[in-house]
């Protein structure tokens, strides 16, 4: 559908851009190999990375607060066909991590980040797991320092972020 | 002292040039490694922008504004005086002496006398031997004496002695005694002052494109193969027919395969565009539907009636670069995300043509090596006042421009072998 | 004996604490090449690169960083018998390689903590070991039971070996190495559309019907192809194509029943040592292997 | 008499054609009609001889030209000589179909009697050929072309408009390389044309034949004068020329609304700091040539470069050098492929609405610059040229082509030839046909 949007906003073009690889960005020239090649069109019409491509081109920072974007199986197949190397994928991931504050992260994201930031590991470590290891004559691993970690994410604010941020997707359905 | 003059390359520029510079009195040796002139142009049946045979150039579309109702290039570089053709001749090697190159050269015997064959073919008539047909497509054959195209230049025969059985039919036939089955190869040094790169372009033969599955069927060509199928002359008798025989009433085109891509050539092919608008406009009137898949249409201002005539005809244009062409219940299937209306398609048709690169010939040589730069192509000036190269040996381009650009390179060669004024 | 070659292994979490199976068979046929893993306690989550890396890149590419700097202090090179590990500590370990900025403001957070990455340390992963540093001829000579009744189809993953300028593996798009290493076993390799496709997983958290649709479309092209089994790489691709099979099946009202092995798993069955398999069958595998057992000339 | 002689080959082409359908289909458009064996061999040849005469015209179907026309040429006594290779093209080509051989055999020679209607008469190339050029300028291609044709000995004299002067040169042709390589190619030509004569004026007549021509001249000064040539170059320039959609636009009206030819002017006087945002619009009526493209390309991300944020609303990018379209993206310009629908003039900029239709959304930006793609016409001149000099033009005004393929640089009269612009061929090419026609 057609709709009529005024802009020019540039902000989180411009962001994107500076991050770490985030500058593949530009190389784009919106041939559309890569929603062609991408498994996850192929079976959901309204995902279409050259189209967030696109967006995010223009300036158009829409697709960070769009579910749609939590849908890439980072499978990396549009940036293996696509010809101008573009790290499509991790553009994808740029724009989730953009959308963050304001919600746009399934909860079970937000649950596995906050077990890696406290526990070190993306699950609980329960005590019938360490069993089931030692009968399997397997090594007792250790637990990496913690406190070490996140003095060491400090600068990031990681910690904060976690606890404030709330999830759109709640328990609904994730359209 | 008259000058001489190696072209390396028979193709359209090569012939242009190679005549320019006899007309201005310079002796040249137009080298092919192909039996028959005319390099990429003898594939492509009809050329633009003119519609014609790229070959005899008989233009008809132009045909009473001026006099070329013949073959541009045939009684030129046959009958020049100072025009020496070597067909089926390599370069060995380039040396540099004085100011002066030494080039060897070395020809595999064509087994056909030149000077004496009249062109009756009767010797092709009596060869039992069949073999398959490089100009082919769809199973087309060939004898072991054969000319690989009808307008091929020169016109006589050759033998392929790799199929010849030797039975000594075709000797028996010939009546003026132009036919030794005992030829051999022969060498040859060139002292010249001069040197011109005409070595051209070849369609890259799209092997290893990953998604399109040019590998696994016969039902995804590329446009070379294409005009064989529609060449009145070709072993279809110009009918457009799948791998199985049957019509064919979709054809889908996709451009840029391989082409404007850092894994593959990262420059743009030039012709393309405009070749899959004349095939297509082609197709159309054979009644066959066509649909080009596109990033940008890049047509030449000489061409751009191409354009006009193939939306008139009701071509299908869709921009998107397909992912892949992949086989469905028999058929090529094309997958490609229209951007215009951000759908995914999968297009089934009977024939998928792939615009595949135009890659330079001229690093296949190893005795270029030395000129070639970037992408293999040579610049126009390879070497300050004695290599020159133009054509598609520069870079990939249509006829015209590479007419005009052995035109300009054959004046600079003169300017700079007569020292000028 | 001489002196084992040893490598700094990287645990992660879905290997050592959900399918110890794969750790446990890579290090028996590893012993068998005179290969030791070694860990490191300091080693954290790697972090998983599907959902961490979108809640916080920085982080990401930081804790990463500094899992890789924990190796780096031994000395010994990383190997990452996760695909998902493998390709986080690969993929930061490149990123520090080719942008001297982050480097720099990495290594500043690390710091605090005595490590430093330097960009230079190697990761593995487990077909580089195989393929690459034991070599298949030697792998060869300790197949006791060649497995020449089975057809097996290799599933890569996309974290294994995506992208390519990080994993240093052979090609993106066609890789080789697994399915050299298999047909060192004598098993033959069942040719699957799509080598490369998904398995699904990663969008489990956000589009678990997607996902499941994913997977389906995976198992059917696997199905198609007439393998025995289907052998992977990565815990992800097992949890998605073995535990979930079921599920898919159950939601798209088909069968599926393939066996999916660890490589790992099926290199013991080629080394005559079945047994660290069976014994742990119920637990890890919802997919019987009884048919598969019969086959190889196993107990069931 | 229009005759017509048909040879069979060696009595080969029998089995392929026809004989007795084509003779009774030709019948009404030729005066005489002969089949004979083996043209080509000495009976054939004294059978023509006995039956050409100098004013017959003569169409010959037979095997291939290549074959048959070295020995025809040298023997027969007239000038109008049409050979329908029929071995070639109908014998080889239609092998298996004798209904069809015939019938392109027909088509072939009827054309082939036409065209013997209007061939040039073979001797009206004057043989006492004045050794002079003159070439009329306005471009960089005719700088190339005294240049060249100096250095092979020829005379030149080189037409200029009234108000030219090296400066012109540059701004009229920055549009085809990049500035410094182009103020160095210029300064070179100058240089190496300073031996032409050059004059200022036009020119008003035109009489005589290639290699002959005589040509009235008409000075600046009031001056006239009359002058023999051998050979013509035309070398006009082609002008750049507001597109349709500048009206809407503003252009002329609006002070933010500009040419892209007046852009790099705009950018060169930026202060550092005082970016501006640029929307560039193509006409979507208009087809980018390749230079037109690729003057785009380097311009906008000149542009971009200084660290203004540049819009380009496009349709094809088109290009020789994928490379500066890279460059372009690498600058950061944002490409919108859609034609802009509405403009408006407002406080805050200029107001520029289209649809991109990359995403089916309508999209505004509020700019302080719109820039618009120029068209390139022929100059003004072109059309004066060509009527006084008797050439044709094309759809666009261009001066025609005699041939687009093999002589790219033939107009449609003997002895006159184009570079550069005059037709939009992009380099400077010169053709030396016209040295031929010349000496």
């Amino acid at each position: 559908m057609v709709k009529q949007e005024t802009m020019l906003d540039l902000e989180f073009r411009s962001w994107l851009l500076e991050q770490p690889e985030g500058e593949t960005l530009l190389r784009c020239y919106q041939c559309g190999r890569c929603t062609s090649a991408c498994p996850v069109a192929e079976i959901e019409p309204s995902f279409n990375p050259r189209l967030f491509l696109q967006k995010i081109l223009i300036g158009d920072k829409s697709i960070a607060e769009n579910q749609l974007v939590w849908n890439c199986l980072t499978c990396e197949q549009c940036e293996v066909r696509c010809p101008e190397h573009v790290k499509i994928p991790h553009i994808l991931i740029l724009a989730k991590v953009r959308g963050l504050m304001a919600g746009n992260v399934p909860l079970a994201a937000l649950d596995r980040a906050r077990t890696i930031i406290s526990e070190g590991r993306s699950l609980s470590v329960s005590s019938p797991m360490l069993k089931t290891r030692t009968k399997m004559g397997l090594p007792d691993l250790g637990t990496p320092s913690m406190d070490q970690i996140v003095a060491m994410l400090a600068d990031i604010g990681i910690v904060g972020k976690l606890e404030n941020v709330k999830s759109v997707y709640g328990d609904a359905e994730d359209e | 002292m008259t000058k001489t003059a190696v072209v390396i390359g028979a193709g359209l520029a090569g012939i242009q040039v190679a005549q320019q510079l006899t007309d201005l009195g310079i002796v040249v040796h137009l080298i092919e490694k192909e039996s028959i002139i005319g390099g990429l142009s003898t594939h492509l049946g009809r050329v633009f922008p003119t519609g014609d045979c790229a070959l005899c150039l008989d233009a008809s579309t132009e045909i009473f504004d001026g006099q070329h109702r013949r073959c541009q290039y045939r009684g030129l570089v046959t009958e020049k005086k100072n025009l020496k053709l070597h067909t089926l001749t390599e370069i060995k090697s380039i040396s540099e002496v004085d100011g002066n190159f030494k080039i060897s050269i070395k020809s595999q015997p064509r087994h056909v006398d030149l000077d004496r064959c009249v062109v009756c073919l009767e010797c092709i008539e009596v060869c039992d031997v069949n073999t398959p047909d490089e100009y082919g497509i769809r199973g087309g054959t060939r004898k072991a004496i054969f000319r690989p195209i009808p307008q091929g230049v020169p016109l006589a025969p050759l033998i392929d002695m790799e199929h010849c059985t030797k039975c000594g039919k075709c000797v028996d036939i010939c009546k003026v005694n132009a036919i030794d089955l005992e030829e051999k190869e022969s060498t040859k040094t060139i002292k010249a002052d001069a040197l011109i790169l005409a070595t051209g372009v070849e369609e890259k033969v799209p092997l290893d494109f990953p998604g399109y599955e040019y590998r696994t069927s016969e039902d995804i060509i590329t446009h070379a193969e294409l005009a064989r199928l529609l060449d009145p002359a070709g072993s279809t008798n110009g009918e457009v027919t799948t791998s199985s025989g049957n019509t064919v009433s979709e054809v889908t085109m996709v451009l840029c395969v391989g082409s404007r891509d850092l894994d593959a050539a990262e420059y743009c092919s030039q012709a393309c565009c405009t070749y899959s608008l004349k095939h297509a406009d082609m197709l159309r009137d054979l009644g066959i539907d066509v649909t080009i898949c596109y990033m940008d249409l890049r047509v030449p201002k000489s061409s751009e009636h191409y354009l006009t005539l193939a939306r008139e005809k009701g071509v299908k244009f869709l921009r998107g670069k397909p992912d892949s062409v992949i086989i469905r219940n028999g058929k090529p299937m094309t997958i490609v995300e229209d951007t215009q209306s951000q759908k995914r398609m999968q297009i089934e048709s009977d024939l998928v043509v792939l615009a595949s690169p135009l890659s330079p010939l001229a690093d296949q040589n190893d005795a270029l090596a030395e000129f070639i730069g970037e992408y293999g192509f040579i610049s126009r000036v390879a070497k300050e006042g004695r290599v020159y190269a133009c054509g598609t040996a520069t870079g990939p381009t249509d006829i015209p421009t590479s007419i005009a650009e052995a035109n300009a390179i054959a004046l600079q060669v003169y300017t700079d072998l007569e020292g000028g004024v | 004996m001489s002196k084992p070659r040893t490598y700094t292994y990287f645990p992660g979490c879905m290997i050592p604490y959900r399918l110890p199976h794969f750790e446990l068979t890579a290090r028996e046929v590893l012993k068998k090449f005179n290969v030791e893993l070694e860990t490191h306690s300091e080693h954290s989550c790697c972090p998983e690169p599907t959902t961490f890396t979108g809640v916080d890149f920085e982080a990401w590419v930081t804790i990463a960083a500094r899992n890789v700097a924990v190796s780096e202090s031994t000395g010994n090179e990383t190997v990452a018998l996760c695909s998902g590990c493998f390709h986080t500590l690969a993929v930061a370990n490149h990123m520090v390689q080719e942008d001297e900025e982050l480097k720099k403001r990495i290594n500043k957070r690390l710091k605090k903590s005595g490590l430093e990455i330097t960009g230079k340390h190697t990761i593995k992963n487990i077909l580089h070991v195989l393929h690459k540093d034991i070599g298949l001829d030697v792998i060869k000579k300790q197949v006791t039971n060649p497995l020449t009744s089975l057809k097996i189809a290799p599933h890569y993953g996309c974290h294994l070996v995506r992208p390519l300028e990080a994993t240093h593996m052979d090609h993106a798009e066609n890789p080789q190495w697994m399915d050299d290493v298999i047909r060192t076993t004598g098993a033959e390799i069942a040719e699957i559309e799509d080598k490369m496709a998904c398995c699904g997983a990663p969008i489990m958290p956000s589009g678990e019907d997607k996902a499941l649709t994913i997977t389906a479309s995976r198992l059917d092209q696997i199905k198609a192809s007439g393998a025995d089994a289907i052998v992977v790489v990565c815990p992800t691709c097992y949890t998605q194509l073995e535990t979930q099979q079921a599920k898919v099946a159950d939601k798209f009202e088909t069968e599926y029943n393939i066996p999916v092995l660890y490589l790992g798993e099926l290199l013991a069955f080629s080394m005559g040592m079945t047994d660290i398999v069976t014994a742990n069958q119920r637990r890890f595998h919802r997919v019987k292997l009884g048919a598969l057992l019969e086959k190889i000339g196993g107990t069931p | 008499m229009k005759k017509l002689f048909l040879c069979t080959c060696n009595k080969t082409l029998n089995k392929w054609l026809d004989y007795a359908r084509i003779e009774k289909e030709m019948g009404s458009t030729f005066d005489a009609i002969h089949i004979h064996d083996a043209l080509c061999l000495e009976e054939g040849l004294t059978f023509l001889d006995s039956e050409v005469s100098a004013e017959d015209s003569v169409v010959i179907g037979a095997c291939t030209s290549q074959i048959i026309g070295a020995p025809m040429s040298k023997r027969l006594k007239c000038e109008h000589i049409s050979y329908v290779p029929l071995r070639e093209q109908v014998a080889w080509v239609h092998k298996d179909d004798q209904k069809g051989a015939s019938s392109k055999a027909s088509v072939l020679l009827h054309d082939a009697a036409i065209q013997v209607d209007y061939m040039d008469p073979q001797t009206i190339v004057e043989t006492d050929i004045e050794k002079k050029v003159l070439i009329i300028g306005g471009c960089i291609a005719g700088l190339k072309a005294a240049s060249d044709l100096l250095k092979l000995g020829v005379e030149v004299m080189l037409l200029e408009p009234s108000e030219w002067s090296r400066k012109s040169y540059e701004e009229m042709n920055q549009f085809m390389a990049e500035s410094s390589n182009l103020k160095d190619a210029i300064r070179d030509l100058v240089l190496s044309s300073k031996k032409a004569k050059t004059v200022r004026g036009k020119i008003t007549e035109l009489s005589g034949n290639a290699g002959l021509y005589q040509i009235s001249l008409k000075h600046d000064s009031g001056k006239e004068e009359s002058n023999l040539v051998g050979s013509i170059i035309v070398a006009t320039n082609a002008e750049h020329s507001p597109p349709p959609i500048a009206k809407m636009c503003r252009y002329g009206k609006s002070d933010r609304t500009l040419l892209i030819t007046e852009l790099p002017t705009l950018i060169a006087k930026q202060a550092a700091k005082d970016t501006k945002t640029i929307f560039v619009a193509v006409d979507p009526s208009h087809q980018l040539s390749t230079v037109e493209g690729s003057y785009l390309l380097r311009t906008i991300t000149q542009a971009s470069e200084k660290g203004n944020t540049v819009i380009l609303a496009h349709s094809d990018i088109s290009t020789k050098d994928e490379n500066l379209y890279r460059a372009a993206r690498k600058a950061g310009v944002i490409f919108v492929r859609g034609s802009l629908e509405k403009v408006k003039d407002s406080k805050k900029g200029m107001v520029c609405r289209l649809e991109n239709t990359l995403e089916s959304q309508v999209r505004e930006f509020t700019v302080d610059y719109l820039v618009l793609q120029t068209q390139l016409k022929p100059s003004r001149s072109t059309g004066q040229l060509a009527n006084v000099l008797g050439l044709e033009l094309d759809q666009n005004g261009f001066i025609k082509t005699r041939y687009s393929k093999m002589k790219p640089v033939q107009t449609s009269k003997r002895g006159i030839f184009f570079a550069g612009s005059a037709k939009t061929t992009w380099w400077p090419w010169l053709f030396n046909q016209s040295r031929r026609d010349v000496i």
